[in-house]
């Protein structure tokens, strides 16, 4: 059999199945396998809505979708090479995300009468459908092969058939031409315990990596090379992952306790999960009995002087406005982190968007400006919300820090940084002197001192009615109030000094289209921005972390441009805000969908609106 | 909270400089008395004291307390006081809040922070109204009553506090009221030194919206036949000792004592560790008119177990003896990396 | 409610044409089954039946029920379904609510409903854990149970649901499980009757995150040791009537009916119309293991007292007959015009 | 005695005395008496924080101001032609509030040591401040004349040192030459189981009116003719009167009963005591356990077919966000109202803002759009509350209502309506067909129809998860969820079809400067482009009621103008979104005092800004 190894820049991967057939522990080690060997990548799992959906039926089937490849890569691909299918479902759910010329991997056992069934298909098996005429179609009854493998198992029917995941795993890392060593170490360790269920698993593992050796059927093989990422350590990370680390290290940094107070919901859940984990950094996690005790316990502990954080997801955003409009008043650091997902209301609670910008520039009574940072991708959450501990700490005020499903479930390689190379945080601390303490004189930056319980001198009582300047008794006086008033949104814009100025990200800085985007758009844009400067489009790339106050130089970028496009997740939030603030009129391109836009749809609406 | 610290204080000590903004005649001013006198005999170190509140009128007190305070957000106080001595373990936290603060909109945090048990002292006080929004019933207020909001009469049957308090698991519950100051004072000291969430019910008179509300246990004439005083191991005994308490299987009634029939030892004892003697207690309430039973004040209920952030501080400290203190590179690593050239 | 529309259902009748998406095994499904079979049962016109519900597994309850239904937010199904059922006295409304949405971050509506005595249905579904969201603990996961949210073991006390009701003066009280689909469909069938708010816990296995919770109330080989069906005026006995309930004071305790030294005659004779005794019953729970007392499943309270929507509707028909039915022109120029020429 | 009757075309009296000196009342009777005579009023009560302030004190004073006279009034005045202060802490904290060459009436009684003390005055007795130089003072001893007046009279001294108010008010009512008896009317009906009382206040009210007559001093009498009102037949309204009473006008004339859940706030109670008077309308008042139970007790009364109306005031408008959410995905009338006060946080609690536009239009996760109406004074907010039912029951949608403080406590004449002549309200209700039934179909205003349980064979569930369209089953389709938030949007968008152009209220068309305001600057406002006008200023005033959306040919409005200038209680908030959504650089004119503007305030600024 002639081994044809083509070699390829990129290859994006969607494993689909049943939620039961292991989609997400193999995408995961996939992923794995390939960043061990260098690849760059970049991951999206898209979880069914219920917790156990009915088996074999549309809704119950779960994907991961992957993208790998030898240069930079900021999504996880806008449509898959290869589409593993286990059951009809799945094919019938992910079919149309198949590349024209695509290699689709079917399960024949998934697609008998009871699977068509399961998914409404009685009337024309996918397999049969005119959509996959220009792909190539590898029918393989993994179920068979993999009950074959395991003939002399001692395990039962079940416990076998759960191991045809690794059929197709072995598969494909033959068909990428990649070692089985990683997920071997990871079968063992996972079931140290249970030496048949390891020697099943590594068993079909094999098999299936055997079986496109042996098969005469299969003669496309793939070379993806290792990708010229920066040279250093890589650690494969989740964007909850990031923040949940970026939480605990910039409070160590800051020398501070973490509280952690939160709720569950999803796609916020699994930052309390991992902080949760980590008590030995003196993390106290605190599941409060809804999101106004989660945001409220957090100011309790800032006031002790904890660092007190929060999380949680649109809904449970809106019950802690009232909360977040105390923590203004008082002053204190308090970190609200909004994983965003699809709204309104309970919406699309497993699905991305980016819908939550306005609530949270703008979602409360009275003027009560608090400053918003966005994570873009799951490797710079880390840093976004290391960015916003050390605004909360070093300005005395409550931070919303927005990321959203995309990120939050996503995967991406991640050079990590070291410890001693972060920026120092340094909260400011008020101290008993011989002056009477005045718990709301301000520094230079606007920003008043933190006075911790258990200071001797330094007693006093703070609260959520306006207060007077300097002393901070309450206070009624109307002058002072307009005056409050000021300071306190002073002091937020004032933070614009103390962060770094919009840089354009890819392509030129003045010209004919800008994009401006912000949050998880940014790897559609990123790759979209690639292609179309390597067509010659006059284009440049701006993405704003900071979304409010934004950079001081935002304006001038702006005019620099002759068309701004706004893509969002959304029905136009950041656009309102900018043309609000800037005299510019700007394109919006909305995509609102609960997934993720493609570069694809970013470079067609550059070449639409190019003129 | 060590020995060393310990101070001597006098309750004036404990008054800050803001006037106090209370009607004459609040009953929020002999309560604000009490706490200053029962706080500075603690000794406590008044830097290692916090006082957080809701909103309402009496959530005005940590204004005019010289410890460190929050006047907070309606309803909230529990839960900002959770989170505070979670993260602070070390400091006294002390909760003002009052019938609609806590039993109103914050009725769940007040729930939850009692079933976790956290090392708190929750003053409510208990005027039966909405004194700050001028006037609305509150849970608290008898059915019937007229008000602002209820211009027919209440229609809400009211909560019983200390039930709820005793179905949530509190592991402490006391009632007292604004015109016995020791009483207060001593309640005060007793749910200070109580380990754990200690919930205090304090009638206090709203003389502006809801005079005499409580006038049945505080007025000279009535107060000796209306009132039931408990103490740990002391027979239930009232009306100057000549009325007690006995139980009639389950049912509590009221004897007289100084007819032949029944004595002081057919009273019943009071144990504050015994749950259904608190419940059977905490029924001596308007539910029951017909039975004519005294309101009780004292400790009703009292009980040991351990406290939320005792146990997460156990938990902290376990996580660091098993995985040893926090490796900030070791965690921003994570357990699998690789090296890319 | 009027007799005359009572229509001839079968349980199915009820079913709706949505497909059920809860895993296979789920507790839910056993009480959807009953609660079809039950309210078929009652005859109810389908149109005056509206199911209410908040956020979680269990909350998708309405979407299968061929009534009027709506699946609301996280926690205030219980406040929906109050303004509902008093504007619309006239409609049958459940509340269906898992342990999360119901005494999480809905326990304050939950109490303040029970309090109000507002005519409804809640059953609510515990499964101690949260389900939806994936497997973190609940207010009612056992202490040190090892969750997502907790690995290191709960340390929050959890909440005896059953306590908690009585506390908020609730009219009706019952306890039942997924496993025992008679004894569910009955009391699901008193709930309905009983005029007045009525609080019913469910016992649900959530095999995917919590499966086995109540085993000893359910598995063939411990359930009856374990588990005590109560039923008003029949004495307290279990375990095939080998073991029964007998009062010591105020403390219960079990006893061996199969010895000489009790018979049944000596055992508790369950009155739910006596809260003390409601109490004592609820306190068979995870609290006192040493005393090894089973759980009780039944209707352990039941008390007749005017729902909250009725007294309502009586003041709106008094205030009409005192005032006359509202005359729009009256209202809008008040008592105190002039003319402006 | 030479008796001047000097004619004025304006009054503006200001009574400022202890909150236990009576002074509310006596600014209500003053006001009663001078509309039943016929003059236009406006009035403005200014509450101490506390229930009781400590007496004497300066934050234990009320005020109460009211400005009447024989042209339309719109504000109650910039500035006091009459101060009545009862002591020291009145007249220092009102003193500023007095014109130059006014008339300050002192009660000497109110001046003694003790009352210096407890006002902070001991260094300088404030009546004899600089500031009085340009003033007509009179020292009257009110506390004296009055026991004078009561010597045979059976009451306590305490209780006839409580009519020292009638003492005052008898006093005005000569210097205006006003008739007692609307007075006397009042005093017999309040105490008509009291003869004593009765008879007491009275003589009180004569001694005040005789001492005018009779004391030698007085000179100075005015003449304030009836205004030019439309003619017809008025009644005194307050803000919150007016809304409830629009609420149950509304409900009735849509022919549903309302549902009323409310959790008390200041501002906003008062909404809620009105309602709960009026049970003979089938009003069904709910006080909730809180605003979370106020919103979702509503959305359940409303999905029962009544309609569900909540208050409450920004605090309580922050908790109700996720609900209203909700709302928007079941498509239900609902009607939120906003009675504004100073923010942020707990604030300002008694003081007026109008800082929470920004929250009623963006507060919400998700693409959560309402529409957004205000009201612009007292005698106005009956028609926009009527409008926010109209547009809630007949697009089933959530509205959000915007009212604030100084609306909401206000008083004016308004000439009320007949209930006969008020729109028709339609609810658009489901009926069994043939056909399946469709939730979630829509009409030509792409409203649903409202189908009320207890209606056979419309059963139906709905919910906060994304619904698909027509069948209102839950989907998580992409298209359909980007579908569904534009026809939510779309739907709102299309209000606009149904509600007014954007009318100029006085002034030009086109041309200089454009005042674009709304909710309570309008009097103000409106003052300010009267007198702007006679000096001949190129100058225009159109107030917003619609915020959300609004009238569609707003836009073509702004291009008329030069310059268009904002004037806001806030720190520029409708200037965000008029920037946002219109080519248009507006001029903001922010005052966050607490306090309403002046007229003159507005005229300086577009002086200023002229050119
Ligand atoms: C979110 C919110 N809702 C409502 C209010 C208005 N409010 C302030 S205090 C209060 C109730 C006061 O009653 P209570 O707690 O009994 O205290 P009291 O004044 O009687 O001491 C209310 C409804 C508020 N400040 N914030
Ligand atoms: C405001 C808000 N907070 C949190 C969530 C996430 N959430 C949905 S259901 C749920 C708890 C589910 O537990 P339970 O009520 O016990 O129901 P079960 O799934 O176990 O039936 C949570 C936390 C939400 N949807 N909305
Ligand atoms: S209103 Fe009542 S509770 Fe409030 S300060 Fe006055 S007297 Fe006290
Ligand atoms: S997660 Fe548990 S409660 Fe939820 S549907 Fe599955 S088995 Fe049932
Ligand atoms: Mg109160
Ligand atoms: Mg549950």
């Amino acid at each position: 059999m002639a081994e044809v190894k083509e070699k390829r820049e990129q290859i994006t991967v969607l494993f689909a199945g049943d939620s039961g057939d292991g989609m997400q522990l193999t995408g995961n080690q996939f992923t794995s396998t390939h960043a061990l060997f260098g690849n760059d990548i970049s991951t999206f799992p898209n979880f069914p809505a219920e917790i156990r959906a009915p088996q074999g039926t549309v809704n119950g089937v779960s994907g991961f979708q992957v993208k790998f490849g030898s240069s930079r890569i900021f999504t996880p691909g806008d449509a898959a090479d290869v589409l593993v299918a286990m059951n009809a479902a799945a094919l019938k759910a992910n079919m149309h995300k198949l590349k024209k010329g695509g290699i689709l991997i079917a399960n024949t056992a998934g697609f008998d009468s009871k699977n068509l069934k399961l998914a409404n298909c009685e009337d024309e098996n996918p397999l049969e459908s005119e959509r996959l005429e220009d792909v190539m179609v590898y029918d393989v009854d993994i179920t068979e092969l993999t009950m074959a493998a395991l003939e002399d198992s001692p395990l039962t029917k079940k416990e076998k058939l759960r191991t045809k995941n690794m059929f197709v795993l072995g598969f494909l890392f033959w068909m990428f031409n990649r070692s089985l060593e990683s997920t071997e170490n990871y079968i063992k360790e996972k079931f140290s315990k249970l030496p048949d269920v390891i020697d099943a698993n590594v068993s079909v593992l094999k098999a299936g990596y055997n079986f496109g050796e042996t098969s005469e059927a299969f003669t496309s093989r793939y070379q993806v090379e290792p990708a010229s990422l920066e040279p250093g350590t890589y650690r494969s990370v989740m964007g909850n992952q990031g923040v949940a680390i970026g939480l605990i290290a910039a409070a160590k940094k800051a020398g501070l306790e973490m509280f952690y107070g939160s709720y569950p919901i999803t796609p916020a859940s699994d930052i309390l999960h991992e902080l949760a984990k980590h008590k030995n950094f003196s993390v106290r996690t605190f599941q409060a009995e809804d999101e106004i005790a989660a945001v409220t316990s957090a100011i309790g502990a800032s006031f002790g002087g904890a660092l007190g954080v929060t999380a949680s997801s649109g809904p449970g955003i809106a019950l802690k406005t009232e909360a977040i409009g105390l923590a203004i008043m008082l002053e204190l650091p308090l970190v609200v982190v909004n994983v965003q997902r699809g709204g309104p209301s309970t919406g699309l609670p497993t699905k991305t968007e980016q819908a939550d910008l306005l609530q949270a520039v703008y979602g409360r009574n009275g003027e009560a400006p608090i400053p918003v940072v966005a994570a873009r991708s799951p490797e710079e959450a880390f840093e976004a919300t290391y960015e916003a501990v050390r605004i909360s700490v070093e300005h005395m005020t409550p931070v919303m820090l927005l990321s959203d499903g995309y990120i939050a479930n996503g995967a991406s390689p991640w050079k990590f940084p070291e410890a001693s190379s972060l920026k120092p945080i340094k909260p400011l601390y008020a101290e008993k002197t011989e002056e009477e303490y005045m718990p709301y004189a301000r520094d230079e930056k606007l920003v008043r001192k933190w006075a911790i319980p258990g200071t001797e001198g330094l007693e006093h009582r703070i609260g959520g009615l306006e207060k007077e300047e300097l002393t901070g008794n309450v206070s009624y006086d109307p002058d002072n109030h307009e005056k409050m008033v000021k300071l306190r949104a002073e002091k937020i814009d004032k933070i614009a000094d103390y962060i770094p100025e919009q840089e354009i990200d890819n392509g030129s800085d003045s010209g004919k289209v800008l994009i401006l985007s912000w949050g998880s758009t940014y790897g559609a844009v990123k790759t979209a921005v690639e292609d179309l400067l390597k067509d010659d489009y006059d284009v440049g790339h701006a993405h704003l972390r900071y979304l409010n106050p934004m950079p001081r130089n935002l304006g001038e970028v702006l005019t620099k441009f002759d068309k701004v496009l706004v893509p969002e997740m959304n029905d136009g939030q950041l656009i309102h805000i900018i043309q609000s603030k800037y005299n510019k009129r700007c394109i919006p391109l909305n995509k609102i969908k609960g997934i993720p836009f493609t570069s694809a749809e970013i470079v067609e609406s550059v070449k639409e609106n190019y003129a | 909270m060590s020995e060393v610290k310990e101070k001597k204080y006098k309750a004036k000590d404990f008054a800050s400089d803001q006037e106090i903004r209370w009607c004459p005649g609040c009953g929020d001013y002999a309560i604000l008395k009490q706490v200053q006198s029962a706080v500075a005999q603690t000794g406590k170190p008044k830097e290692e004291i916090v006082f957080i509140s809701g909103i309402g009128c009496s959530s005005r007190f940590p204004y005019y307390m010289d410890t460190y305070g929050m006047h907070s957000i309606h309803g909230r106080a529990t839960a900002i006081a959770s989170g505070l001595k979670t993260a602070r373990p070390d400091l006294s936290v002390w909760i003002i809040t009052g019938d609609g603060d806590s039993l109103s909109i914050g009725g769940n945090h007040l729930i939850h922070l009692l079933r976790r048990n956290i090392d708190t002292n929750i003053l409510l006080f208990n005027n039966e109204i909405y004194g700050l929004t001028k006037g609305q019933y509150s849970p608290t207020t008898p059915e019937g009553s007229h008000t602002k909001s209820s211009p027919m009469g209440v229609i809400d049957h009211p909560f019983n506090p200390i039930s709820l308090a005793l179905g949530a698991d509190a592991g402490f519950i006391a009632r007292t009221v604004d015109r016995e100051p020791r009483h207060m004072k001593d309640i005060f000291l007793q749910a200070d030194e109580h380990k754990g969430a200690s919930f205090v019910e304090i009638y206090q008179n709203c003389p502006v919206f809801n005079d005499g509300a409580f006038n049945a246990y505080t007025d000279r004439g009535l107060k000796d036949e209306n009132t039931l005083f408990i103490e740990a191991g002391k027979p239930m005994t009232f009306h100057k000792d000549k009325k007690g308490i006995v139980l009639d299987g389950l049912k509590p009634k009221v004897v007289d004592l100084t007819s032949d029939e029944y004595s002081v030892d057919d009273c019943l004892v009071h144990d504050p560790s015994d749950r259904t003697v608190a419940y059977i207690l905490s029924q001596f309430f308007d539910n029951d008119k017909s039975a004519d039973l005294p309101r009780v004040f004292g400790v009703i209920y009292s009980e040991n177990r351990p406290t939320y952030e005792d146990q997460l501080s156990n938990q902290v400290e376990l996580a660091i003896e098993e995985k040893g203190e926090g490796d900030l590179d070791a965690l921003i690593a994570g357990p699998n990396t690789w090296y890319h050239q």
